[in-house]
C-alpha cells in the first residue's frame, strides 16, 4: 500500500534563505538590519520517511518550518513539494497544494482560533478541502481524530482556553491529521506533552508513516524522541544545517562538534533506572 | 454670572453699555451693503428719518420737494460733517449713491436705486456698464442735490430714511472693502478702530461729538455679535450685555418675569400665507378663502406664539402709516364656511404642499396651520416643505412651489404704501403669488402720485382692499418683536422694524 | 489503534460526538436578566414601531394629529399622560407614533453602516496594498468634506425626506469613522497565528475573513454600532434643524426633540418624554449589543 | 518606513485635488441662489443686480471655470475672498486657532474621561462602575447635545456663573471649557464603551497574569499591560475624533458664539461661496490626513506586529 | 557562567514582617489544594485540582509530573494567586514560610509576587506583553519593586538577557517578543522569575522548547541561584530525564490529585504507584528503535464527572473493587508516599 519507501522526494529544498527585518524601533528605515533566520538550507525529504530536525533554540528550525508550508515566504531559494515549486504557487493553486503539507505549530495556543470550539477548528480543514470527507462524516471524524490524539469527545464543544497547554497541543495535531496530508511538518509537536501522551503521539506518527506512508519532518529537542521516530536526522545551527545522516550515524558517530556536544548534554533517563527495586518487566503488564 | 465685561457703567460723559446684537448686524457697515439695522442707524444719518408719528422728516435734509413727484430738489443742512470732519455735502451723498447703485461694485442693497433714472444703464443685464454714476441723481451745488426718478413716487421722502442713501465720504472710494470694515459715517456714533476684524465679534461705537443732530446719551457702546438669538439672550440673562433682541418663547418668558425691563413693538410687516396663483388647484377664490377662513389666527396667536403677534386683516399694522385697515373679509375663523366654500369649489383632491423657509418659528406656525388645514378642511395628505431662503425664493418666482407658502413681509419703510407696493404690484421681485390686478395697478399708481399723505393713504388702502378681495395671500399676524435690558438702562425703544434706537439709550 | 485508512469506516465505528449543542450563546443569553431585558425593549420598541396605533390609544383618543393649540404646552391630563405638545396635540401618542420612524432610521443607518465599514475594513485591513490605499483614502476624502454640504447636496439632490432617504445619507456620511475603526482591528489580528494557521490550512480569503477575522476583529465596531442606533436617532434631530431631514407631518423622536429644544425651557415635558423613549432605546440596543459581546467572548463563556 | 511616508505624502496631493474639486463641485451644485442668499430673507434682487453680482464673484462661469480659477489663484497663495470681499486666508487665520483651541481642549477632555471611565467600566465590568457609565452613556445619547448645551449654559453660565456665556473674551481656558465639555459630552461615551471592550478583551491575556505575577501594582498592570495592547481601536477612534472635533463644532460654536471656522463654513455653505467652503475644507482635509497618517504609524508603535505595507 | 552586577538580595521585605512568618518552615507548602471552575451555563463544576498537597523546603528542588491536563499548572498560578477568569479555590492553603498567601490582601500580594515567590509560565508567547520590547519587560520587574532606576534596570534585563545564553542581548533586548524563537521566549521568561532571585521559584515547564544545551545551561543556573541563594524551586516538567537529573523531591499528579511523591532517586527505583510506573514505562529510551512506546490506555477522568474511589481505577490494570473507595495516603517509605490501595504490588513488596 505504500510506494517504495525513501525512495522518491517529495519535498526538496535548494539554498533557502529567510531574513527577517530586525529593527526594533517600528519607525525604523526598512532594510536595516536584519536577522537571518534561515541561511541557506538544501534538504530532502523523501516518501515515508521522517527527517528529525535537531538544533539550537533559535537556530531557524520553526523558520524553516514555516518556509516549507508556504506560511512565510522565502527570500530566496526554492521549494519543491511533489514536483511542483511552491514558493511560486499563488491563490487557488496554493491552496490545494495546502492539503498535501501540513503544520503542526510550535505554539499551541496562537494558532487556535479563541473564538472556536474545538469541533469548528479540527472541523474547519475538512470543510476547506471538501472532497477529503463527505459532510455528513465530519461529526464521526472529528471525534476520530480528538480520540486518536487523546482528546475526549465531550471536548468539542469546549474552547481552547479551556484546555492545558498539553491538550492544546494535541488539539493542533489533529487539526494538522484530519487532512491525511502527504507530508507533515511538526515543530515541536510533543514537547508539551507527558511522556504517555508523548507515546501515544508517537506512536501515532508512526502508525500512520507505515499505514498511509506520510513523510515527516519531526522538530524536537527530546533526542530520545527523535531517535524513536526519525530515519534521518538534520542538525541545525545558526540558520544553517551544520550535519545531515541516518539516526545512527548521527548518534554514534557525530561529526559536528555541535552535535557532539548536543548529545553529551543530553540528560539520560538511565543512571535514575539503573537501581530499580523491581526488575523492568516490560510494558506487558500494563496490557 | 456677570463678568464685568459687558456691565453697563454711568458717567459724567453719558456712561457706556453694551448690546448683544445677530452676526448679520455687523457683517458690513458701507451703506449699500449693510442694510437696515440699529448700528447702521448709529453710523450713518441718511437724508430723512421716520419721526414719533410715523411720518418722514428731514435729518440731514433741510426739505425735499417736488411739483411732479419725478423731479426731487433736496436742501441740505448746513454743518453736518463725516466722523473725520469732512462736510456732508450734496456730491458726498452723490457719490455714495452712484458707488451703491454701479453694478460691478457689487452692493447687495444697490437695488433700492432702481427707482432713480439712469439705474438699468449701470446695470445692464448684459456686458459691463458704460456709465458710472447715475444720470437720475446731480449735486447742483454743495447743498443742493437734484433727483429724477423715472416714475413718479410720492413716497420718495420715505424711501429716502433708509441708511442705504447715507452719504460717504470722500476716502471711501479708495478702498471700498476697508472702508466696509472700518467706515467713517455721518451718524451719531463712530466707528472706533479696528472696526470689523475676522474673529473679534464685537465692535465698539464712539458718540461722535460733532454730530448736528440730537446727540447720542451713551459716550460709548459696545456691540456684540451674536450667532444666535438664544445665546445673546442667555448672555444677557447672565449679564454679559445690556440690551439684547428677543422673540418667541424667551421674550414671552421675559415679559412674564421682568416686564419692565422688556421692550415690545408691533413690527411693521405681515406674516402671511401666499397662494400659488400659477396652479389651477388655486386659481378658484372659493379654495383660497376656505384656507384662509381655515385658519384660526387667534389661537395661532395667543397659544403658539403666547400673545407675541397680533391677528392680522391687513397687510400692515397700526404702528404703519396707513395700516391697521381690516382690508381682508376673509381673515376670519369660519371653519364651517371654509368646508363649505371648498366643497363648492369640488373639494380637495390629491398631496397638499405647505412651504415655508427653514426658520424653526415659522415652521412651528406652518405646522400649526397644517393641523388646522387637516382639521378643518379635513384635508389628509399634508406635507410641510421647508427650505432656506436662498432656495425657496428663486422657487417662489420660477413658480416651482406647488402649495401654499406661509412667508414674513416687512415695509422697507412704514408706510402701507410699501407693503402694497412689494406685495401686490406686477414685476415686482417679493410679489411672491405672482399677483395680477388692473384695478390694484391703477390704485397704487395713482396714491403714487398723489399730493398729500390722506390723500396717499385713501388710495393705497383701497388698492390693499381690493388686492385683499382677490385673496392672493391670507394675512395671518404681526408680529411682535422686542428687546430686553437691564433696569440701569433708559430709553429703549423699538421701531417700526423691531431695531431699538442706540442714540437714545442713556444709562442712570 | 483505530486505522486512519477507512476513514467512513472508521467513522462509524468511533463513539458518536457528543453533539454540539446548536444555539448554544443564545439558550445560555436567555438566563440573563440582562439579555432578557434588553431584548424585551427591544421587542417592544420594535412591536411599537410597527403597530404604533395599538398603543397609542392606550390612554385616550390616540390619534397623533388630533391637535387643538388650546392645549399648546399643556401639562399631563386625563387622557393624556404625557400632556401636550406645542401645537395641542397628545404628547404620548406623537412619541408613540414617532417611533416608527425613529427606530427606522436607526436601524436602516446603522445597518447599511455596519455592513459597510464591515467589507470595506476587511478589505483595506486584511489585503491592504492599493485597496487599502484607495480604500483609507476615500475615507480621508469623505472625513474633511463638511458633512453640512454633503448632506444638503445630496438630501437635495434625492428630494424627497424619507426614511430611506435620511437614512442612507446618514450612512453615507457615517460609514468611514466604522470603517477606519474596522480596518484597524482587522490590522492586528490579520497576522496573527490563528489566522496563519487557517490560511495554511488552505482557506481562501472569504473563509479566513468570515470564520476568524471578522469574529475576532468585530468588536470594536459592533460596540460603536449598538450605540450608534441612539446617536442616529438624534442626527437625525440635527438634520431637520438643518432642514433636510424628516418633514412635518412625520412625527419621529427626532423631529420632537428638534422642536423641544426651543420650548424645553417651559416645557420640560417636550425634551423628557421623546428622551425618555429614545434613552429606552439606546439602553436596549447598547444593553443588548453588550450581552452578545458577551456570549461570543469565549473567556466568560 | 521611509518609503511608506513617502509614498504617504504622494498620494495625499491627488486626495487633497480631488476633495478640493468635490467640494467645490458640492457647493456649486447646492441648490439655492448665491444671490439671494447675501440680499437677506424678505427682498428680492433685480436680475441686472444679481447680474452684476454674479460678474463679480465669478458666479456665472461654469464650474471647471471657477475651479481653475480658484486653483490659479491657489498657486499664487491667494485663497480667494468672501462675498464680503474679505480675503478667505485671513478668515481662516482668525477662525483657525478658536477651532483648534475648542476642538484640543475637548478632545484632551474625550481622551482622558473616555479612556478612564472605559477603563474603569471594564475592570468592574457589571458592578456599579460599569452600570454607571452605561446609564451615563444612555443618558447623554439620548439628549441631543445642543439642548445640553443650552442646558448647560442656563445652569452653569448664568444661574452658577462658573463659566462665561458665550464668547472668547475670557480666553483659554475659562471660555473654552463649557463648550468643550458640552462638545467633549458626545465623544465619552463612544470612547469609554469602545475601551471598556477593548480592555475587556485583554484583561483576561496570559501576559496580564504575567505583570501580576511579576508583582506590578494595580496602575502599572491596567496601564501598561492592558491599555496599551488595546490601544489600537481607542487610538483610531481618538485620531478620528480629533478629525472630526475641528470640522463638526458648527453647533456648539453657534450657540456660544466662538468665532471659529465652524460658523465660517456655516455662512459659506449658507452664501454658497466656494472658496471659503473649499479653502477652510482644504485644510481639514489636509489635517485629517495628516492625523490619519499620525495615526497609521501610531499603530505600528502600538503594536509592532503590524505591518502596514 | 560569568558572574554580572546583579543587584543585591532581596532586603526582607514585608512577608517577613507577618506574624506568621516563620523562616524555618518550608518555603513553600501546598496542602489541600482544591481548585474549581464552578458550575457555569450549561456546564458542571469541573474540579481541576482536586486536594493536592506538596512541600518544598529552601534550597531543595520539588518536581511535579504527571498527566497532562492533570492540573499541574493550574497549582501552579494557584500558589500565586493567579488564577483564569472563572476559576475559583474552594480550600486548602498556599503557605510561604508559613504565611498564607491565599488569605493575604492584594496590597501584600503584590510585594511578595515576583520578589519573593516568582513564576515561570507555561507559554512564553502569551505570557509575554506582545507590544513591549523584553528588555523593558525584564526591567519592569526591578521598577515595581522600587528596586533600581530605569537605567539600571535596563542594564540588569540586558544582563539577565546574557545569563539565560540569549546571543547578542544588548540588542536583543529592543526587540519585541514575536521577533523571538520559542525557546527564546521561554529564556527571556525565566529571566524575568530570576531577576529579583526570589525565594520560591514555581516553574512552568520551564525548558520545554530549549534544545539540550541550552536547558542544560538554564538547568546549571538554576542549580547555581539554588546553592548561593536558597531558592525553593518547582519545577514542573514532562521531561523525566530532567526531573531525574535535578529533583530532590517528585510529585506524580493524576486527576488534579498527588498520586505519589517520594524523593527523586525513590521514585525512579521504587514507584508505588501504576500511573508512575506507566510514566516511567512511556519514556522512550535510547536504543529502543523501532518498538512502539508504551501507552496507557484509556483517557483521564473529564474533571467535571471524576469517578469515585481511586482517579487511576478505570485505566489501571490492578484494580479491584476495594479501589471503588478512596484510596488513602500509604507512607511508603522515607517520606515516600502513595495513593493506591495495591501500593505493595505495584513496588512488588
Ligand atoms: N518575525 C521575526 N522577526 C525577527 N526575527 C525573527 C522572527 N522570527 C524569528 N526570528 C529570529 O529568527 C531566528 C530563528 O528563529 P526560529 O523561531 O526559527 O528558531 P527555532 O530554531 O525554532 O528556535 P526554538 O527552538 O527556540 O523554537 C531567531 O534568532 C529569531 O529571533
Ligand atoms: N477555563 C477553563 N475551564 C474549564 N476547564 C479548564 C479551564 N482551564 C483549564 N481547564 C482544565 O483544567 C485541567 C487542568 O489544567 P492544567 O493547565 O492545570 O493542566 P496541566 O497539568 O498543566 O497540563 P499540561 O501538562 O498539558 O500543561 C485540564 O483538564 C483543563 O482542561
Ligand atoms: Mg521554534
Ligand atoms: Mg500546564
Amino acid at each position: 500500500m505504500t510506494a517504495e519507501p525513501h525512495s522518491t522526494p517529495v519535498l526538496d529544498v535548494r539554498d533557502l534563505v529567510k531574513r527577517h527585518p530586525a529593527g526594533n524601533r517600528p519607525l525604523a528605515r526598512r532594510g536595516g538590519h536584519q536577522i537571518t533566520a534561515v541561511d541557506g538550507v538544501d534538504l530532502t525529504l523523501r516518501h515515508g520517511e521522517t527527517l528529525g530536525l535537531v538544533g539550537e533554540s533559535g537556530s531557524g528550525k520553526s523558520s524553516l518550518a514555516r518556509l516549507l508550508t508556504a506560511v512565510d515566504r522565502p527570500t530566496s531559494g526554492e521549494i519543491t513539494v511533489l514536483g511542483r515549486r511552491l514558493d511560486l504557487l499563488r491563490g487557488r493553486r496554493l491552496r490545494e497544494m495546502r492539503r498535501n503539507i501540513q503544520l503542526v505549530f510550535q505554539d499551541p495556543y496562537t494558532s487556535l482560533d479563541p473564538r472556536m470550539t474545538v469541533y469548528d477548528i479540527v472541523r474547519e480543514p475538512l470543510l476547506i478541502h471538501r472532497e477529503v470527507t463527505p459532510r455528513a462524516d465530519h461529526r464521526a471524524r472529528v471525534a476520530e481524530l480528538l480520540e486518536l490524539v487523546g482528546l475526549s469527545p465531550d471536548h468539542a464543544s469546549r474552547r481552547p482556553h479551556e484546555f492545558s497547554g498539553g491538550q492544546r497541543q494535541r488539539i493542533g495535531i489533529a487539526r494538522a491529521l484530519a487532512l491525511q496530508p502527504g507530508i507533515l511538518v511538526c515543530d515541536e509537536p510533543v514537547s508539551a506533552l507527558d511522556v504517555s501522551v508523548q507515546a501515544q503521539i508517537v506512536n501515532l506518527f508512526t502508525a500512520l508513516r507505515s499505514e498511509l506512508g506520510i513523510s515527516y519532518i519531526f522538530i524536537a529537542h527530546d533526542l530520545a524522541v527523535v531517535e524513536h521516530v526519525a530515519d534521518r536526522i538534520a542538525v541545525m545551527r545558526r540558520g544553517r544545517i551544520v550535519e545531515t545522516g541516518t539516526v545512527a550515524d548521527i548518534y554514534d558517530r557525530p561529526q559536528h562538534p555541535y552535535t557532539q556536544e548536543l548529545l553529551a548534554s543530553s540528560p539520560d533517563l538511565e543512571p535514575a533506572l539503573r537501581g530499580r527495586a523491581v526488575p523492568d518487566p516490560g510494558y506487558e503488564w500494563l496490557r | 454670572g456677570a463678568d464685568g465685561v459687558g456691565r453697563a457703567a454711568p458717567g459724567p460723559d453719558g456712561g457706556s453699555f453694551s448690546i448683544g446684537v445677530p452676526a448679520w448686524y455687523v457683517a458690513h457697515l458701507t451703506p449699500g451693503r449693510a442694510g437696515k439695522s440699529s448700528v447702521a442707524d448709529a453710523i450713518w444719518t441718511p437724508l430723512t428719518r421716520i419721526d414719533d408719528r410715523g411720518r418722514a422728516v428731514g435729518a440731514v435734509a433741510q426739505s425735499v420737494r417736488s411739483s411732479d413727484l419725478r423731479h426731487w430738489t433736496i436742501e441740505l443742512r448746513h454743518g453736518w460733517t463725516f466722523h473725520n470732519g469732512e462736510p456732508v455735502t450734496a456730491r458726498s451723498f452723490a457719490d455714495a449713491w452712484n458707488a451703491a447703485a454701479y453694478g460691478p461694485n457689487a452692493m447687495p442693497y444697490g437695488y433700492l436705486f432702481s427707482d432713480i433714472q439712469g439705474y438699468t444703464d449701470l446695470n445692464p443685464l448684459k456686458g459691463k456698464p458704460k456709465r458710472t454714476t447715475l444720470s437720475g441723481v446731480r449735486a447742483v451745488d454743495a447743498h443742493t442735490l437734484k433727483v429724477t426718478l423715472s416714475r413718479p413716487l410720492s413716497v420718495f421722502p420715505y424711501t429716502l430714511t433708509s441708511t442705504v442713501f447715507a452719504p460717504m465720504p470722500k476716502t471711501a472710494f479708495k478702498d471700498l472693502a476697508g472702508f466696509d470694515r472700518l467706515p467713517i459715517g455721518n451718524g451719531p456714533y463712530e466707528v472706533a478702530a479696528p472696526g470689523i476684524k475676522p474673529g473679534v465679534q464685537q465692535l465698539t461705537l464712539r458718540r461722535y461729538d460733532g454730530y448736528a443732530g440730537p446727540e447720542g446719551s451713551a459716550a460709548r457702546i459696545t456691540v456684540k455679535s451674536y450667532q444666535d438669538d438664544a445665546t445673546a439672550f442667555t448672555s444677557f440673562q447672565s449679564g454679559a450685555v445690556d440690551v439684547a433682541l428677543a422673540s418667541g418663547s424667551r421674550l414671552a418668558q421675559a415679559r412674564r418675569t421682568d416686564a419692565d425691563d422688556v421692550a415690545l413693538s408691533t413690527a411693521g410687516g405681515v406674516v402671511y400665507l401666499g397662494f400659488p396663483l400659477w396652479d389651477k388647484r388655486f386659481r378658484d377664490r372659493r379654495v383660497r378663502q376656505a384656507f384662509s377662513l381655515a385658519i384660526n389666527r387667534h389661537a395661532v396667536t395667543r397659544s403658539l406664539l403666547q400673545g407675541l403677534a397680533s391677528p392680522a386683516a391687513g397687510i400692515a399694522p397700526d404702528t404703519v402709516t396707513g395700516g391697521g385697515q381690516r382690508a381682508c373679509a376673509d381673515c376670519r375663523y369660519d371653519p364651517t364656511r371654509a368646508r363649505r366654500l371648498l366643497s363648492e369649489a369640488g373639494g380637495w383632491h390629491g398631496r397638499l404642499t405647505l412651504w415655508t423657509q427653514a426658520d424653526p418659528a415659522m415652521q412651528t406656525v406652518l405646522e400649526a396651520v397644517l393641523n388646522q388645514l387637516r382639521t378643518n378642511l379635513g384635508i389628509t395628505s399634508i406635507t410641510l416643505e421647508a427650505q432656506p431662503t436662498d432656495q425657496l425664493y428663486p422657487n417662489l418666482s420660477a413658480h416651482k412651489a406647488d402649495g401654499p407658502f406661509l412667508l414674513y413681509m416687512g415695509a422697507s419703510y412704514p408706510a402701507l404704501y410699501a407693503q402694497a407696493q412689494q406685495l401686490f404690484t406686477t414685476g415686482s421681485g417679493t410679489n411672491t403669488t405672482g399677483y395680477r390686478s388692473g384695478t390694484f395697478t391703477s390704485l397704487l399708481d395713482r396714491a403714487a402720485a398723489a399730493r398729500t399723505t390722506p390723500r396717499i393713504t385713501a388710495l393705497t388702502r383701497r388698492a390693499e382692499r381690493t388686492a385683499l378681495d382677490d385673496l392672493p395671500l391670507a394675512p395671518l399676524y404681526h408680529p411682535v418683536t422686542g428687546a430686553v435690558h437691564g433696569p440701569d438702562l433708559t430709553g429703549v425703544h423699538l421701531d417700526f422694524l423691531g431695531d431699538v434706537q442706540l442714540a437714545r439709550i442713556s444709562v442712570r | 489503534m483505530t486505522s486512519l485508512l477507512s476513514a467512513p469506516e472508521a467513522a462509524s465505528a468511533s463513539s458518536a460526538l457528543e453533539p454540539v449543542p446548536a444555539n448554544g450563546p443564545l439558550r445560555s443569553l436567555l438566563r440573563r436578566p440582562r439579555f432578557v431585558f434588553s431584548a424585551f425593549v427591544v421587542v417592544l420598541l420594535c412591536a411599537v414601531a410597527a403597530g404604533p396605533g395599538f398603543f397609542a390609544g392606550w390612554f385616550g383618543h390616540g390619534d397623533p394629529h388630533a391637535c387643538d393649540l388650546d392645549h399648546s404646552g399643556h401639562g399631563p391630563t386625563a387622557g393624556h399622560p404625557f400632556g401636550y405638545d406645542i401645537q395641542g396635540c397628545d404628547l404620548y401618542s406623537n412619541v408613540i407614533h414617532g417611533t416608527r420612524d425613529s427606530l427606522g432610521i436607526g436601524l436602516l443607518t446603522t445597518a447599511v453602516t455596519l455592513v459597510t465599514a464591515v467589507v470595506l475594513g476587511c478589505l483595506a485591513g486584511y489585503f491592504g496594498g492599493l485597496l487599502d490605499l484607495l480604500i483609507s483614502r476615500l475615507m480621508d476624502v469623505f472625513f474633511g468634506f463638511p458633512v453640512l454640504i454633503g448632506m444638503i447636496v445630496v438630501l437635495e439632490t434625492f428630494s424627497v425626506h424619507s426614511v430611506t432617504s435620511v437614512s442612507l445619507v446618514l450612512a453615507l456620511f457615517s460609514w468611514p469613522v466604522l470603517t477606519r475603526i474596522m480596518r484597524s482591528s482587522v490590522l492586528t489580528v490579520r497576522d496573527l497565528d490563528y489566522v496563519v494557521a487557517a490560511r495554511e490550512l488552505g482557506a481562501g480569503h472569504l473563509r479566513i475573513l468570515v470564520r476568524h477575522v471578522i469574529p475576532n476583529a468585530i468588536a470594536p465596531v459592533a460596540v460603536l454600532t449598538s450605540m450608534s442606533i441612539g446617536g442616529v436617532i438624534t442626527a437625525e434631530a440635527s438634520l431637520t434643524f438643518l432642514g433636510v431631514g424628516l418633514r412635518a407631518p412625520a412625527v419621529s423622536w427626532g423631529v420632537q426633540l428638534n422642536t423641544a429644544q426651543q420650548y424645553f425651557t417651559d416645557h420640560l415635558g417636550l425634551l423628557l418624554f421623546p428622551s425618555l423613549f429614545l434613552s429606552l432605546a439606546v439602553l436596549g440596543f447598547v444593553l443588548l449589543g453588550d450581552c452578545l459581546r458577551d456570549a461570543f467572548d469565549p473567556r466568560l463563556r | 518606513m521611509a518609503r511608506f511616508l513617502v509614498r504617504r505624502l504622494l498620494t495625499m496631493i491627488p486626495v487633497v485635488l480631488g476633495t478640493t474639486f468635490i467640494i467645490y463641485a458640492a457647493v456649486y451644485a447646492l441648490p439655492g441662489d448665491p444671490v439671494q442668499s447675501l440680499a437677506g430673507p424678505d427682498r428680492a434682487v433685480s436680475p441686472a443686480a444679481a447680474a452684476a453680482l454674479r460678474s463679480h464673484y465669478h458666479l456665472d462661469s461654469s464650474l471647471l471655470v471657477q475651479y481653475g480659477h480658484y486653483l490659479s489663484g491657489l498657486l499664487h497663495g491667494d485663497f480667494g475672498i468672501d462675498f464680503g470681499d474679505v480675503p478667505v486666508s485671513s478668515l481662516i487665520a482668525a477662525g483657525w486657532p478658536v477651532t483648534v483651541r475648542l476642538a484640543l481642549t475637548t478632545w484632551v477632555i474625550q481622551a482622558v474621561a473616555g479612556t478612564g471611565l472605559g477603563v474603569l467600566a471594564a475592570v468592574r465590568a457589571g458592578r456599579f462602575p460599569d452600570l454607571a457609565v452605561l446609564g451615563g452613556s444612555t443618558l447623554i445619547l439620548a439628549v441631543p447635545y445642543f439642548v445640553t448645551a443650552y442646558v448647560a449654559q442656563i445652569v452653569f453660565g448664568d444661574r452658577l456663573g462658573w463659566f462665561p456665556v458665550s464668547g472668547v473674551d475670557a480666553g483659554w481656558p475659562r471660555s473654552y471649557l463649557l463648550p468643550a465639555l458640552c462638545l467633549a459630552l458626545l465623544g465619552v461615551p463612544e470612547v469609554a464603551r469602545l475601551t471598556r471592550a477593548a480592555v475587556l478583551e485583554n484583561l483576561g491575556a496570559e501576559f496580564v497574569d504575567t505583570a501580576v505575577a511579576k508583582g506590578a501594582g494595580r496602575i502599572r498592570v491596567l496601564v501598561r499591560h492592558v491599555l496599551r495592547p488595546s490601544l489600537i481601536p481607542i487610538v483610531s477612534m481618538l485620531g478620528l475624533t480629533l478629525g472630526t472635533l475641528l470640522s463638526g463644532t458648527i453647533l456648539i460654536e453657534g450657540i456660544f458664539n466662538l468665532p471659529g471656522l465652524g460658523y465660517q463654513t456655516f455662512q459659506g455653505v449658507q452664501q454658497h461661496n466656494g472658496p471659503v467652503v473649499v479653502g477652510i475644507s482644504t485644510l481639514l482635509v489636509l489635517t485629517f490626513l495628516f492625523i490619519n497618517l499620525v495615526v497609521d504609524v501610531l499603530y505600528v508603535v502600538i503594536d509592532p506586529r503590524i505591518r502596514l505595507d | 557562567m560569568t558572574p554580572s552586577p546583579r543587584p543585591s538580595p532581596p532586603s526582607p521585605g514585608p512577608l517577613t514582617a507577618l506574624p506568621a512568618y516563620d523562616a524555618d518552615a518550608p518555603a513553600l507548602a501546598v496542602d489541600d489544594l482544591r481548585v474549581e471552575f464552578p458550575a457555569a451555563r450549561g456546564r458542571r463544576t469541573s474540579t481541576v485540582v482536586d486536594g493536592a498537597s506538596f512541600q518544598v523546603t529552601a534550597g531543595q528542588t520539588l518536581a511535579v509530573v504527571g498527566e497532562s491536563g492533570s492540573g499541574k499548572s493550574m497549582t501552579a498560578r494557584t500558589a500565586l494567586g493567579i488564577l483564569p477568569a472563572g476559576a475559583a479555590v474552594r480550600s486548602g492553603s498556599v503557605r510561604v514560610h508559613g504565611v498564607d498567601l491565599l488569605t493575604l490582601d492584594e496590597r501584600r500580594l503584590r510585594t511578595v509576587r515576583g520578589r519573593h515567590v516568582a513564576m515561570v509560565f507555561q507559554d512564553a508567547l502569551v505570557a509575554l506583553n506582545p507590544v513591549i520590547p523584553v528588555g523593558r519587560q525584564i526591567a519592569e520587574v526591578f521598577q515595581v519593586h522600587g528596586r533600581a532606576g530605569r537605567r539600571a534596570a535596563a542594564r540588569h534585563a540586558v544582563d539577565l538577557l546574557d545569563r539565560v545564553r540569549i546571543p547578542d542581548a544588548a540588542r536583543r533586548a529592543g526587540h519585541y517578543p514575536h521577533q523571538f524563537s520559542g525557546g527564546m521566549r521561554q529564556r527571556v521568561v525565566i529571566a524575568m522569575a530570576l531577576a529579583l532571585t526570589p525565594q520560591v521559584l514555581i516553574a512552568d515547564e520551564p525548558t520545554t522548547a530549549l534544545d539540550v544545551t541550552v536547558q542544560a545551561q538554564i538547568l546549571a543556573l538554576l542549580q547555581e541561584l539554588q546553592d548561593e541563594h536558597r531558592l525553593a524551586l518547582v519545577l514542573v516538567s514532562h521531561d523525566l530525564a530532567v526531573v531525574a537529573q535535578s529533583a530532590d523531591h517528585v510529585a506524580v499528579m493524576y486527576a488534579g490529585q498527588v498520586v505519589e511523591s517520594a524523593p527523586g532517586y525513590e521514585l525512579y527505583r521504587r514507584p508505588a504507584h501504576p500511573y508512575t510506573r506507566a510514566l516511567l514505562d512511556a519514556v522512550p529510551r535510547r536504543g529502543r528503535r523501532g518498538h512502539p512506546l508504551a501507552t496507557l490506555p484509556g483517557a483521564p477522568p473529564d474533571p467535571a464527572r471524576p469517578a469515585d474511589g481511586c482517579r487511576f481505577r478505570p485505566r489501571c490494570p490492578l484494580a479491584r473493587a476495594q479501589c471503588a473507595t478512596p484510596p488513602p495516603v500509604h507512607n511508603v517509605g522515607a517520606q515516600h508516599t502513595s495513593s493506591c490501595h495495591r501500593w505493595q504490588e505495584v513496588t512488588g513488596s
